[in-house]
């Protein structure tokens, strides 16, 4: 019996045989739908697609006729594209279940077999089950779920729907790869396949070439983070030997702190980090992203993979706390980052460029978190911002939608998604401006929405950070911990800025096309208002113990916990350790004193004062339609050109490697190699004119030379 | 009696071999080279590798020299009496050529060990003969260990015969 | 008897290298070629002795390769002898620069 | 029971050599005469009867007449091989019986001999290599001849051989893998011990083996190198007195070897039926078989179990002979182009296909742990004959073996025209 429970201990690698023991439940189906999802249809998209690809190609839409009428190749995507997600979430959710009831200290690795064996090195196709892991599959496939709900209204009347679909299953597969996988190589395989499909889906209306562009340039911005992430998997492989999460995390206690080693591990991931979730310097490629369709920017660009940096710092956590230059780093390019982008969005007038900046502002923040060692709060940050942060985008795509109809049905060429021409829409969309206001609300830190929660938890553990009995930049924390604050005030204004100039005030469409306005259908508002109870209540998961019995939480009226906090203990416990041994206890007030709840308070406070003063102001403002708009000046036109940081990189790294390659390839290759190339033929084909001479036809001769070489050889291995 | 018998076989070969060069009709030479085949055959038998000389018998004497008398008689050359040797110089310079082949093999076998008798690989090649029978023992390296070799072996056969076929095929016209 | 086997395989070598040298007679030729293919099978199957039974499987492969060349070169020939009406390799010299 | 050592095995080997080649000798001279006299019988007249009671001295008679006879040799031949090749021919067909066991081992005081010449570890690959060494002296003798129809003739007997020497080598080789070693002893042994001849489970492996044979002894329906009607007599058309006897003896000894090769392989070889008197050399000790535990049982030879044995062996080869000699007198002879293309498109094809089959049954069954044994044996029995039923079916159907003409898709019209006896009757 004994030899039998260990064999089968030995062979599952889930503990199956405890009692009590957490059981996964088809977890490798999770991974497998969305994959099935893609092929099925791709499958559809390529039995109908190469008319609907032409008429694209031919910069025209192909007319797909009456709804009721469309062939089965449009339709069938409408169920497989949100099923495939439904039943993996399902799944989620019952090995979710599973897990709530064991405390699960080491994480579950199951493994399928091995994918690549080269010597001593070796990586399996194996899924890892834990708390961090479960949390980031939850959000990629429920917010997903709702997105692709969301997607069947908005893409519906698109010629390449099935395609659509397609890529987006295809994004779900992969982002599952890169949380579940149980290995960097695997995180990396889902980290390029990602990528992959943001390019694809960003260029997703390639006949126009303006997308293409903004497709491919996510493409080779991330490139650089890749580069990243690859060297610190080398430097990980010439340490470890491995590149498994477990065996690795195993080994960091043989790291030294605050080495040069792990300090350039950690640098070499932020790398990456940052190229996948767009922060200085390589955010740029993020505002361009929304050339996409609009769920696309809320699953890839808002929720999802844009997080994966936040992720990979997270899982990687024991690198980070034993790297007190790394932790500053990040926390540091996080919130310049955050105040950074929420500076610009100030003046953007495309409603999808101003939450294109809020989300790069946000990331910034999930930087800070998890770059102050406070991993929990990164991750919960990570967690409400997908909530409010998808609805913002589902909300904007809403009004696009509506917008675009109008302009439809007047053959107006007016740009369906500048703000200067929309105003008022309150009127005609109730719910989404509803949702969108919770969005606003909570996103802004207004108590007691998620947003409140995750960000106060974030700007006050920064402070507390800074204070820690012996914190290695104390003064540099409490710099952040005040741009942090900025920023948020920042964020609450902007926002406030946007819903004013959407929603309120008179329209500004046009009189005709004002008509045409409407609600968006059922499909579509539907996951929205899903969304915004999410993000209500989604912040109260993980509310500190001081937070919940104060005021704030009614003195413990409130259903609040810390739980998500506790829950993720096991996976950040070892780098609070190493924190603890090396820092000390953090601080238990802000650098100018005051406690938590104080500054909790005084937060949420100011950022009401400010979305009141916002609304003012902005609604004070005369607002004209983008036509008649006149050109920013001054301070807002640098604004307004994003701090000419494109046309710096223009300048500075673009032509000069443009110019180098046509240095490379019109000298170097044009005329010194293929020269050289063409010397060679030549020589050879004299050579061979005159050593032709030696032909005499006759066979005995050829074998009397052959025979005289082989004695030569044969004498010389002689003597 | 094994070390007798080899120096028959090997003298029926070399002496085959000799008449295999010099014959006047090419029957003739194809007969020498039947006998040498046959008497390397039999050498074969002494050095334990009775499956080779099987083989060295149906295929090399019964299949390949027959291919050689088929096309002999096929192209009606064997009734020429005529010797076709390189004459002259040619000749003195080959043989000087042949002769100092000869010496410098001499030289390097001279210069080798001498293993009496037979050697380790024997033993191994006995036992394996006992275990799985004489085909069994060459049979099963050559359908593990070298089965790729074999299989490889097997499209070099089936390239030469399609190209045997285009070559020798007539094209339609004539 | 693996020292008596060498000295027999290179003899047999050195008689088929001599008549490929100074036959004319493309089919004796090639005969002699198959000589000296039997010649380096003797010594493969002498080594055999000495060091295990791949010697014996090399032995195998050659002859294959034999049964290969020999198909395709008997095949080479006929076609030569279509044209030439003779199998004289003295009045083959296209190949001539 | 210790198999015969010393002096005595030299002994028992040279009475052994002496007396199987005399046996085969002399069954060769009576297979003539047999030839003739069943020949008579089917054509229901009486034959040689005149030479001896039941004309059985005929066949020396007719030794006598062809060493009497005078030599002759064309003035145009190569001497040298028109000598040589009836030797060629004589030899391979003499000494290929060496190999084949004709009874159970005899006890003798000494210890016990096996009843075959030569038990060869390499087996029937020597019985292949001098059956594939027999085509020289049919193409030597119809060249050296320097006769156009000898000439034609041996070339036509090297193309069948060749020919049909790939299907017999492929069709014995289910036979191999049956046995799983290529001596006649084990494989004697091995259809003991399933219990079944190899004719049935490898019912079409058998079937191809004979037609093969038939062609490889250049025997009727496939006697393209004699062909009297169109070649005079083929190859030996120039031969005459003991060189042609060569001959002669050869084909006969040919037909004898393979009848004898043919029982061996699939009847059995000297077993009898439903006895249990196997005996086999296993690890030094004569076994019979084995018990359910795996230890060996003993085998009991006895000097009346050999005689026994012969006898059954006897009437296999016999058996095969008669078939040889009814079919001669049964079917017509095959067209040339008619025989190689059921050599090439039919016999090789069907014995590649076969191999891959039976080699396929025989993993399904190991793998499936059937038992070596008869059930084993029917399992095969019933592929077999699936297999054979639809070679049967589906062979010819009026592609292979039919006219020429019909074969290019011309019309073939019969005339009637009144016949001579129509007339005669009107």
């Amino acid at each position: 019996m004994t030899a039998l429970l260990t064999a089968a201990l030995a062979q599952g690698g889930s503990p199956a045989a405890e009692s009590g023991a957490f059981e996964p439940f088809l977890p490798g189906l999770i991974v497998l739908l969305p994959l099935l999802g893609f092929l099925a249809n791709g499958a559809l998209a390529l039995a109908h697609g190469r008319d609907s690809a032409n008429a694209v190609r031919a910069g025209g839409e192909l007319d797909l006729g009456e709804r009721g009428s469309r062939p089965l190749t449009h339709t069938l995507p409408s169920w497989i594209g949100p099923g495939v997600l439904g039943v993996a979430f399902v799944i989620t959710l019952v090995n979710f279940t599973r897990m709530l009831g064991v405390e699960l200290a080491e994480p579950v690795v199951v493994s399928y077999w091995t994918w690549m064996a080269t010597g001593t090195f070796t990586v399996d196709a194996a899924l890892q089950l834990d708390q961090l892991s479960f949390l980031m599959m939850m959000i990629v496939t429920g917010v997903g779920f709702l997105i692709h709900l969301f997607s069947v209204g908005y893409m519906q009347d698109d010629a390449g729907y099935p395609r659509y679909f397609a890529f987006l299953n295809l994004f779900v597969f992969f982002m599952l790869v890169l949380v579940m996988g149980a290995s960097y190589a695997l995180m990396f395989v889902g980290w390029e396949g990602v990528g992959l499909c943001s390019y694809l889906l960003i260029g997703f209306w390639f006949s126009d070439k303006e997308k293409a562009d903004a497709g491919k340039k996510a493409f080779i911005v991330n490139r650089i983070g890749d580069f990243g992430f690859l060297v610190a998997m080398f430097l990980l492989y010439t340490t470890f030997g491995t590149l498994d999460f477990v065996p690795v995390f195993d080994g960091t206690e043989t790291l030294v702190y605050g080495g040069g080693l792990v300090t350039a591990i950690t640098l070499f991931f932020f790398l990456g980090a940052a190229g996948k979730s767009a922060q200085i310097p390589l955010y740029v490629w993020l505002p361009d992203a929304m050339a996409g369709p609009t769920p696309v920017s809320a699953l890839i660009h808002a929720a999802t993979m844009v997080t994966a940096g936040v992720y990979l710092v997270a899982r990687s956590s024991v690198l980070f706390a034993l790297s007190p230059v790394g932790g500053a780093t990040v926390a540091g390019v996080g919130v310049l980052t955050a105040l950074f982008a929420a500076t610009i969005a100030l003046q953007q007038h495309d409603i999808k460029k101003v939450l294109a900046y809020s989300t790069v502002s946000q990331l910034g923040y999930m930087f800070v978190g998890v770059g102050v060692g406070a991993y929990a709060a990164g991750v919960f940050h990570l967690m409400t911002h997908a909530f409010f942060k998808a609805l913002l985008f589902l909300g904007s795509g809403a009004v696009i939608h509506s917008m675009h109809h109008a302009y439809h049905h007047t053959h107006s060429h007016e740009d369906a998604q500048d703000m200067r021409n929309m105003g008022g829409l309150k009127a005609h969309m109730p719910i989404t401006w509803i949702t969108m206001w919770i969005a606003t609300l909570a996103i802004a830190g207004i108590w007691p929405l998620a947003g409140f929660f995750s960000k106060d938890e974030i700007i006050w553990q920064a402070a507390a950070f800074g204070g820690a009995e012996t914190a290695p930049y104390p003064l540099l924390y409490s710099l952040y911990w005040a741009m942090a604050l900025v920023a948020a005030m920042l964020t609450a204004f902007y926002m406030t800025r946007m819903m004013v100039m959407t929603f309120h005030g008179a329209n500004r469409t046009g009189t005709e096309e004002a008509k045409h306005l409407h609600e968006a259908p059922a499909i579509m508002w539907v996951p929205l208002a899903v969304l915004a109870v999410g993000s209500v209540f989604g912040g109260w998961i993980n509310v500190p113990e001081a937070l919940r019995t104060s005021v704030l939480g009614f003195g413990g009226a409130l259903p609040m916990s810390e739980w998500l906090h506790h829950w993720l203990e096991p996976i950040t416990a070892r780098a609070h350790e190493v924190q603890l041994e090396h820092l000390g206890e953090v601080a238990h007030a802000a650098p100018i004193g005051g406690g938590e709840v104080a500054w909790a308070i005084i937060s949420t406070v100011a950022a009401l004062a400010v979305v009141v003063a916002a609304f003012r102001v902005v609604g004070a403002q005369k607002v004209v339609p983008a036509a008649q708009s006149p050109a920013p000046t001054g301070f807002a036109k640098v604004l307004y050109n994003k701090y000419y940081v494109d046309e710096h990189y223009d300048r500075f790294i673009v032509r000069p490697i443009l110019g180098a390659s046509r240095f490379c390839w019109k000298v170097i290759d044009a005329t010194i190699i293929d020269g050289t190339v063409n010397a060679v033929g030549w020589i050879a084909k004299g050579l061979g004119w005159g050593v032709s001479m030696f032909q005499t036809g006759s066979v005995n001769t050829y074998a009397f030379i052959l025979t005289l070489g082989v004695l030569v050889i044969l004498g010389v291995s002689i003597f | 009696m094994t070390v007798f018998l080899f120096y028959v076989f090997a003298g029926i070969a070399i002496g085959a071999s000799i008449g295999v060069v010099i014959a006047r009709s090419p029957v003739g030479s194809l007969l020498f080279m039947v006998t040498a085949l046959a008497a390397i055959a039999g050498t074969f038998v002494l050095m334990e590798a009775h499956f080779l000389a099987a083989v060295q018998i149906i295929v090399y004497a019964g299949a390949i020299m027959v291919l050689f008398l088929f096309v002999i008689m096929l192209l009606n050359l064997g009734h020429e009496a005529q010797r076709d040797l390189k004459g002259g110089a040619f000749a003195v310079v080959s043989a000087g050529l042949a002769g100092a082949m000869a010496g410098l093999l001499a030289l390097q076998l001279r210069g080798s060990e001498v293993v009496a008798g037979s050697g380790a690989g024997a033993e191994a090649i006995a036992a394996a003969n006992a275990e799985y029978g004489v085909v069994g023992a060459i049979a099963r390296p050559l359908y593990t260990t070298y089965v790729v070799p074999f299989e490889i072996t097997g499209i070099l056969l089936l390239v030469a015969i399609v190209g045997a076929v285009a070559l020798a095929k007539r094209g339609e016209q004539s | 008897m693996i020292n008596e086997a060498l000295v027999l395989s290179a003899i047999i070598f050195v008689i088929g290298t001599f008549g490929v040298l100074v036959r004319r007679n493309a089919i004796i030729m090639f005969l002699c070629i198959e000589l000296q293919l039997n010649a380096v099978n003797v010594a493969f199957v002498a080594f055999a002795n000495l060091y295990g039974i791949e010697g014996q499987i090399f032995v195998f492969f050659v002859m294959t390769v034999a049964a290969a060349e020999a198909a395709v070169g008997l095949a080479i020939i006929i076609s030569i002898f279509r044209h030439y009406e003779t199998v004289d390799v003295g009045s083959f010299n296209l190949l001539k620069w | 029971m210790e198999p015969i050592s010393g002096i005595w095995a030299y002994v028992a080997m040279s009475l052994k050599a002496t007396g199987i080649f005399t046996v085969v000798i002399l069954v060769v001279a009576y297979t003539t005469l047999a030839e003739r006299r069943v020949s008579a019988w089917i054509q229901d007249r009486r034959g040689p009867n005149r030479v001896g009671p039941f004309g059985l001295l005929q066949p020396i008679a007719d030794g006598i007449k062809n060493i009497l006879k005078e030599e002759t040799l064309p003035a145009t031949a190569s001497r040298f091989f028109f000598v040589l090749a009836p030797i060629l021919v004589l030899v391979p067909s003499m000494v290929t019986f060496a190999v084949i066991p004709i009874a159970a081992p005899l006890p003798t005081p000494a210890g016990v001999v096996d009843m075959v010449i030569a038990d060869l570890p390499i087996g029937i690959l020597y019985v292949l290599a001098f059956s594939s060494l027999a085509v020289y002296g049919v193409v030597l003798g119809g060249w050296a001849s320097n006769n156009k129809y000898a000439f034609l003739g041996g070339m036509r007997a090297s193309a069948q051989m060749v020919s049909y020497e790939v299907a017999l080598g492929l069709s014995l080789i289910t036979v191999l893998m049956m046995a799983g070693n290529v001596t006649l002893t084990e494989i004697v042994w091995q259809q003991q011990q399933l219990g079944m001849w190899f004719a049935f489970p490898l019912s079409l492996a058998f079937i191809l083996f004979v037609i093969s044979a038939f062609a490889e002894t250049n025997r009727l329906p496939f006697d393209m190198a004699e062909a009297e009607s169109e070649l005079v007599t083929g190859y030996h058309t120039e031969y005459s007195a003991m060189k042609f006897s060569a001959f002669m003896i050869s084909e006969f000894g040919h037909m004898v070897t393979s009848s004898a090769l043919m029982a061996t392989l699939f009847l059995g070889g000297w077993d009898l039926p439903g006895t249990w008197d196997d005996a086999h050399w296993y690890q030094g000790q004569l076994i019979a078989g084995f018990a359910a535990d795996g230890s060996v049982i003993l085998a009991n030879p006895a000097w009346w179990k050999t005689l026994l044995t012969f006898a059954g062996f006897a009437a296999k080869t016999g058996f095969f002979l008669v078939v040889y000699i009814w079919v001669r007198w049964t079917l017509p002879r095959f067209r040339y182009d008619q025989v190689m293309s059921l050599g090439w498109k039919v016999m090789l094809p069907t014995a590649l296909a076969y191999v891959m089959l039976i080699a396929g049954t025989i993993l399904v069954l190991d793998e499936i742990g059937v038992p070596w044994g008869f059930g084993y044996g029917l399992a095969l029995t019933a592929v077999s004959g699936m297999a054979t039923f639809a070679f049967m079916f589906a062979l010819d159907r009026g592609r292979t073996i039919t006219g020429a003409a019909a074969q290019r898709g011309q019309r073939v019209e019969v005339k009637t025209t009144p016949t001579a006896t129509a007339r005669a009757g009107s």
